[in-house]
């Protein structure tokens, strides 16, 4: 019984170094095939093409930490750059004012969620399932869907498209940004809090921990990083439109839980989604290289995601077939 | 290391067609990566994987690049995501790619991704729709957004005798490209024909299902509507059947633009009158030629016309490299088209 | 009575809805079209019966929109071949059912979450069939459009065969004893298991279940057109779940019934024509939506909120 | 009497650390009323699930009607004829009280046609019976704990079962409901029904029961005819020692009053007035059920209060959540260790700051150091067993669970202390470990409310003990007031009170 949570942490441990061990594999594997896979300029790619999806999965792993799950966070990065986009353009406002307005209403909109969450204690997946449409559908009514945000000034384009110290210039903001939750998960009570919610939301409350509040917490970050999330977007792509984002909640989730992190909460770390979030982005970009129809990395995608739970339950399971089997063949003689 | 994928996608395929023997044409050619001076890479990029459009396109750019001996990298996204085109783009600036032929799904964002691979020395023209000007040396131009505005239009007001309401069916409310085409329809109609009625205009989000579904509630709601018209391809046949359960064949024009197959059964049963359209298949070889002979810096920004191959000479007004009229498929000449 | 006050209310919601069209736009009620909608509606009414269960059952399954198209591909290559109508109804249902399977054995046999599962199988399946045919329509030969009957009596038989399939679902959940098994997993499953109940069992029979529902109503869909579009299904999982829950199934198992999720699939599957023959524009339809989902979960959770306070 | 109808030989039944059962051999006989006794934690439900089917035991033969059945499982030992009434209602929440009898009774077949007036009529029927007004359409989870219970013994009757386990069936039942219940298990008993009767009310098992057999820390004491047995003979085989012999004496004088409650009112509790000193033990005893947990987490702020005031140091405080008690140092034990007393899955390091957070950790930065060293510190002041701080709750053994959930407490040097059956479910030895503790606590000035459904250890901790019934304190006894006055004022029978 001792052993148990050790297995149990090493399998944690051992789920990143597998993950690891697979994204050096993919690395190598594309690096063979694929026409100039890896070289400096591609790696940049990879890392300027991951960073919203890598925000919004950084966002969301304290969120299923907790045990809950966030459908919304995609519709809100559309949302919040076409608020983005009508504020400088249309509000007049200086890029910075105009950002800073969108992260507010990102907090504003990740304050819904929470509210409905924690205060009427609703199940997270429905509540998000409501905003995923009601966020999607405001940014489509207020642009009536057409409306398109662009011919941004380059001083902001750069932070999007151009290199900064040799370097994708969002990186830094991304990197800042994962060191961030990082701190907060690993580092600090919150991210305890955010555990003993996910394993035992009665026992974390028993223990004199604010857990309403930490959860909410959580869903505000997510709005928070989401609004961010959709300006380096804007940046990206050089404009800003209703259907920025479409199905990048799926993607996080894919990444967080592909990275070790229990759907169920609990268990789960910072780096295994950023490894999660690197294997997809990998995947991706190295379909792409040895000329392999993008099909591909989706189908991959979910072949790596049902392999890497399998891996951590299927010792489980075959042991306690072998049991059953065992007993029923004693319960037989005994018969 | 091929094996390995091919037999997952092998194995993948089985899944996906357990009993069902249709045999798996796959698009993407051999990845071998011996790349002689002369053998150019020609990447092509449609708006939207899984598009029956965009596929007729690639059969012509195959049969061109066959043709020239070069390599033909024809790949897009999977997605609704609009980033998703750009990523593909700078991968194939990364990949190495001499010449770049894209259909662009939002004009302003893959512009930024284009003028980087021209940056890159790699030759960029786009067909089917333009890119911003500054992204790309040549537009493939097989119908200005004013000329299949104006010729779906014109259509229509031909149709119902240049009055009455009629309906739009587009793909979404955020694709780029329809909104343009609605811009030029509009223009057309307030111009011209004054007296026809534009009453709604609805997404399908480009699926059959939806298209049907939504027309018909249009047929209940607008009582003398006259004419459909479906801007994307999976809206005409959708649209079309819908007028026919609705048992207003002929009363209730359709036209549209789509794929010639899709649509025969309707154009031959009279619930389709018009379907719009040029030749894809020439498109994409029209396509790849001009990608190639810039590559080969045989086509400079100046020229006035430009041979392509088996197609002939093709007249260059500007930065247009022109395809020619939008063409009209009828009863009378559908049935010469397979694509 | 308080125990149905969710499905009522839906019900209520939807009773106001078409009672404004009524009043502000009778022509929704012109009775081809109406038919018409109500087909095309058909297919999801069986998607969203068997979603219902799984919810129930305290498990979720959102691969439905991609086994729906691989269905409909299947079934019509299939048809294409000439086999005849019924072997292909039997074997889009076979399909589909193979797949649930598939879910199936990863959620009961090895303990998957359900939801992890089958966000990885919907990729899968999406993105092998778009490989595999490049969105190629698939054109369906003569006979096979409304089983090879008049259009009116086809579109009959698909209204009265979904409605069929509900009640015949809602009388085994209501009557069977298999029934009350699946809503006593969805409740407690260790107390299932103690009273003789094999919840895994069960739970592996709702994802099979489950997809050869989708591939029923994947030939319910394709005979009402002379094509297949291969897209087809795409976000129907999030449109029966968003059903399912506003017909008043709990996401946490063990509650709801399947006339709420009737109610709840005409609300939404209203809404769009509704708002077509309301004169609103179409760029509203998504907010609106939502917003549904929202009210009905908000009113069932200040519901709850006071029964706690009270007991 | 005739032939035998249960019997278990040399059972053995181990979790993880705790051997729970340590060769058990009982038997039962058709038409007997069978008391099993023994304190919290002997070992009772466990052997109740073994012949359920719900563990399997690691050794030893079952064998029913003389025949060994092997492994069983919860569907076979149905098919047997055993029918257990649990002291946690094993019900389905969402699901009508009709249904939960019928899942209970009818054969698990997969297609057979569900007869809804029949399962009305007969749930009627069996409620009525043990005389419980509950509809049968009722959803569970709108029901009240003795009502679930109820629900249970209607299961157990119903099923016609041939051996009926009742595991502390009375707990949470009126008088009323008691006699009628009585009145079933005799007459079942005439029907030469074997029944398992366990219960921690003495009279009540020699009104009923035939024979006893009496366990203690997993081992069979052994059985004896009820009529050869009396109360205190009983409490000696239970506890097997002198009472006041093992448990540590109180030696200083309480002080000042530091905690008292004034007409406190919450749900479940109506006007409770007491007051806790400095350095006293206030024991709290009563039936479950009679509204001890339910006072305990009111005044923790887990449940809002109703009415009634609350003094802390002579001062009025208001107790909103959790966070508030645990900012005003009133430090709670809960009573179900598993699920509210630690989380099993984490370190026991982290379970032991976990109430701390604010204290050990300024400015919210995680420090291991310190945090490992507070853990090896109440590791070895409260010698727990474990392999460090990283090991997991769930590695331990119920009575070290018991002891980090205590440690999180003391950590955060409370002035008032509410323990909830902080022995339930603990071998002696840890147990007597856990009794040196709360007294070395109490000396150290500490209040401790100690909630206790465990006779002895009320009676032996307690400077005064405060006995609770029906929501209301029926009597408050001075320390070393003896088994009977205690009792019988939870039972509310010729007590003080009434």
């Amino acid at each position: 019984m001792n052993t148990d949570k050790r297995t149990r942490k090493d399998n944690l441990f051992r789920h990143e170094a597998i993950l690891l061990i697979v994204l050096v594999a993919e690395w190598i594997f594309f690096r063979a095939i694929g026409r100039n896979f890896g070289t400096y300029d591609n790696s940049c790619d990879i890392l300027r093409h991951s960073c919203e999806i890598g925000l919004l999965a950084l966002a969301m792993t304290p969120i299923i930490l907790t045990g809950g799950i966030d459908l919304s966070v995609g519709s809100l990065l559309g949302l919040c750059a076409i608020l983005f986009g009508k504020l400088w353009r249309d509000g007049h406002l200086p890029i910075p004012i105009a950002a800073l307005c969108a992260i507010a209403a990102g907090a504003l909109a990740g304050g819904l969620n929470a509210a409905l969450i924690t205060r009427l204690r609703l199940p997270p997946l429905i509540v998000t399932l409501g905003t995923f449409s009601l966020f999607r559908g405001l940014a489509e009514a207020i642009t009536h869907g057409l409306d398109t945000f662009t011919n941004f000034p380059n001083s902001f384009l750069f932070l999007g498209q151009e290199r900064w110290l040799g370097i994708p210039a969002q990186a830094p903001l991304f990197i800042a940004i994962a060191i961030f939750f990082w701190l907060l998960v690993h580092r600090t009570t919150f991210g305890r809090s955010f555990r003993a919610i996910g394993f035992a939301p009665e026992g974390a409350r028993f223990a004199g921990i604010p857990a309403g509040r930490r959860v909410a917490m959580t869903y505000v970050l997510a709005g928070i990083v989401s609004a961010i999330a959709a300006i380096i977007y804007t940046a990206r792509l050089g404009q800003a439109k209703a259907d920025a984002g479409n199905g990048y909640e799926l993607f996080a989730i894919t990444a967080v839980v592909l990275g070790g992190t229990s759907i169920f909460g609990g268990t789960g770390s910072v780096h295994g989604t950023l490894l999660g979030v690197a294997a997809i982005a990998v995947l991706q970009s190295g379909i792409v290289h040895a000329l392999q129809p993008s099909e591909m990395a989706g189908m991959l995608t979910g072949a790596l995601l049902i392999l890497a739970l399998a891996s951590s339950v299927l010792p489980k399971t075959i042991s306690s077939l072998r049991a059953r089997k065992s007993a029923l063949k004693l319960a037989k003689q005994n018969a | 290391m091929k094996k390995l994928l091919s037999s997952l996608v092998l194995l993948a395929a089985f899944a996906v067609f357990s009993g069902c023997n249709k045999s798996a044409e796959s698009p993407a050619p051999g990845a071998d990566s011996s790349k002689s001076a002369k053998k150019l890479t020609i990447a092509l990029l449609p708006k939207s994987k899984g598009n029956a459009y965009f596929i007729s396109c690639q059969k012509g750019a195959q049969k061109a690049a066959t043709e020239l001996g070069d390599e033909l990298i024809f790949d897009g996204p999977t997605g609704t995501d609009p980033a998703k085109q750009n990523e593909i783009v700078e991968n194939w600036i990364t990949l190495g790619v001499d010449a770049i032929a894209a259909a662009c799904e939002n004009k302003e964002g893959i512009s930024t991704a284009l003028r980087k691979a021209q940056a890159k020395g790699i030759k960029v023209i786009t067909y089917d729709a333009d890119a911003l000007t500054d992204g790309r040396t040549f537009f493939v131009n097989q119908a200005t957004p004013q000329g299949i505005g104006y010729t779906l239009m014109d259509q229509a007001a031909q149709l119902c005798a240049s009055n009455g309401e009629f309906a739009i069916i587009t793909a979404s409310l955020t694709a780029a490209n329809q909104q343009e085409w609605q811009k030029y329809i509009q223009e057309d109609r307030d111009k011209n024909y004054p007296d026809m009625k534009l009453v709604a205009v609805k997404p399908c989000d480009d699926l059959k299902d939806k298209a049907q579904s939504e027309t018909t509630a249009l047929l209940s709601t607008y009582p003398n509507l006259k004419l459909v018209m479906a801007i994307c391809s999976p809206g005409v046949p959708g649209a079309a059947e819908a007028v026919k359960q609705a048992g207003k064949t002929g009363q209730i024009k359709v036209i549209g633009l789509g794929l010639p197959n899709e649509n025969k059964i309707y154009v031959h049963g009279g619930v389709t009158q018009a379907v719009i359209l040029w030749n894809t298949m020439d498109l994409g070889y029209l396509t790849v030629y001009a990608a190639d002979a810039m590559a080969h810096g045989n086509l400079k920004p100046g020229d006035t016309s430009f041979k392509a191959g088996s197609l002939g000479t093709f007249e260059i007004k500007g930065d247009n490299i022109l395809l020619g009229k939008p063409f009209v498929f009828t009863k009378d000449n559908i049935d010469q088209f397979d694509f | 009575m308080k125990s149905y006050f969710r499905e009522l209310s839906v019900a209520g919601a939807l009773a106001i809805l078409l009672l404004v069209l009524a009043i502000f736009a009778p022509s929704f009620y012109s009775p081809q079209p109406l038919l018409s909608l109500s087909a095309g509606a058909a297919g999801s009414l069986v998607v969203a019966c068997g979603m219902a269960l799984v919810i129930i059952s305290r498990q979720i399954d959102i691969s439905v929109g991609s086994m729906f198209a691989v269905c409909s591909v299947c079934a019509g290559l299939l048809a294409a071949m000439h086999w005849p109508l019924a072997l292909v109804v039997a074997a889009s249902i076979f399909i589909g059912a193979i797949f649930g399977a598939f879910n199936g054995t990863l959620v009961a046999g090895l303990g998957l979450p359900s939801i992890v599962v089958t966000l990885a199988t919907m990729v899968t399946w999406r993105e092998g069939l778009r490989w595999l045919r490049q969105g190629e329509f698939v054109n369906l030969p003569e006979g096979i459009q409304w089983f090879g009957l008049s259009q009116k009596s086809g579109q009959w038989a698909l209204v009265i065969g979904a409605l069929g399939i509900l009640t015949l679902l809602a009388f085994m959940m209501k009557h069977f004893s298999i029934g009350r098994f699946i809503y006593a997993v969805g409740s407690d499953a260790e107390v299932a298991r103690l009273s003789g109940i094999r919840p895994k069992l069960t739970t592996f029979l709702i994802f099979v279940l489950m997809g050869a529902l989708v591939g029923l109503a994947a030939i319910m869909n394709i005979v009402q057109s002379p094509q297949v579009d291969p897209q087809s299904g795409t976000g129907l999982e999030l449109k029966v779940i968003a059903a399912v829950v506003v017909g008043g199934v709990a996401i946490s198992g063990g509650r709801g019934n399947l006339w709420g999720v009737f109610a709840g699939l005409l609300l939404l599957a209203c809404i769009s024509p509704a708002l077509t023959h309301l004169h609103i524009e179409a760029y509203w339809e998504k907010a609106i939506q939502g917003s549904i989902i929202l009210l009905a979960v908000v009113a069932e959770g200040l519901r709850n909120q006071k029964s706690s306070n009270h007991g | 009497m005739s032939g035998e109808l249960l019997q278990l030989t040399s059972v053995t039944k181990s979790f993880g650390a705790v051997r729970a059962l340590k060769g058990v051999s009982f038997n039962l006989i058709a038409g007997e009323i069978h008391a099993l006794l023994g304190e919290n934690g002997a070992g009772k439900s466990t052997l109740i699930k073994v012949i359920t089917g719900a563990y399997q035991p690691d050794s030893g033969a079952i064998q029913i009607d003389g025949k060994d059945v092997g492994r069983l499982s919860p569907a076979i030992a149905r098919n047997l004829g055993i029918a257990c009434i649990y002291q946690q209602p094993a019900l389905f929440p969402d699901l009508s009280v009709a249904e939960n009898i019928a899942l209970r009774l009818e054969p698990a077949a997969a297609f057979s046609r569900v007869n809804w007036n029949s399962r009305r009529t007969r749930a009627q029927q069996l409620l009525e019976r043990i005389g419980a007004e509950i509809s049968p359409d009722a959803e569970i989870r709108s029901l009240s704990m003795p009502e679930q219970q109820l629900v249970e013994i209607a299961c157990a009757l119903g099923s016609g079962a041939r051996i009926v386990i009742m595991d502390e069936p009375t707990a949470s039942l009126t008088q009323k409901e008691t006699h009628l219940l009585f009145a079933v298990v005799r007459e079942l008993r005439k029907n030469g029904v074997g029944i398992i009767y366990i219960s921690h009310r003495l009279e009540e098992i020699f009104q009923l029961a035939d024979r006893v057999t009496v366990l203690r820390d997993g081992e069979s004491i052994g059985t004896n005819r009820v009529d050869e047995m009396n109360e205190s003979s009983l409490i000696k085989l239970m506890v097997g020692r002198e009472i006041s012999a093992i448990y540590p004496p109180s030696e200083k004088a309480p002080g000042e009053v530091v905690f008292s409650l004034k007409n406190f009112s919450c749900p479940g509790v109506r006007n409770v007035s007491l007051e806790i000193r400095a350095g006293e033990i206030l024991g709290l005893a009563g039936l479950v059920g009679a509204g001890r947990t339910e006072l305990a987490r009111a005044i923790f702020g887990v449940v809002p209060a109703d009415s009634g005031e609350m003094f802390l140091d002579g001062e009025k405080i208001q107790i909103q959540s959790t966070q508030h008690a645990v900012a005003r140092g009133i430090a709670y034990v809960p009573e179900d260790r598993r699920r509210h007393g630690v989380i099993l899955e984490m370190p026991i390091a982290q379970n032991m700051t976990m109430a701390i957070h604010r204290k050990i950790f300024p400015g919210t930065w995680l420090r291991f150091g310190a945090e490992r060293q507070m853990a090896l510190d109440y590791i070895r002041d409260l010698s727990i067993r474990a392999f460090g701080p990283d090991a997991p709750g769930n590695a331990l053994s119920g009575g070290n669970q018991q002891k980090v959930a205590l440690a999180r407490w003391l950590a955060t040097k409370p002035k008032v202390l509410i323990l909830d059956e902080p022995t339930q479910g603990v071998d002696v030895g840890a147990k007597s470990e856990i009794h040196k503790i709360i007294r070395s606590l109490a000396k150290s000035g500490l209040a401790v409310l100690m909630i206790s459904s465990d006779l002895p250890e009320v009676l032996g901790m307690s400077d005064r003990i405060a006995v609770m019934r029906a929501g209301a304190i029926t009597a408050m006894l001075p320390a070393k007031s003896d088994a009977h006055t205690v009792m019988s004022a939870a039972l509310g029978q010729k007590g003080p009170s009434e």
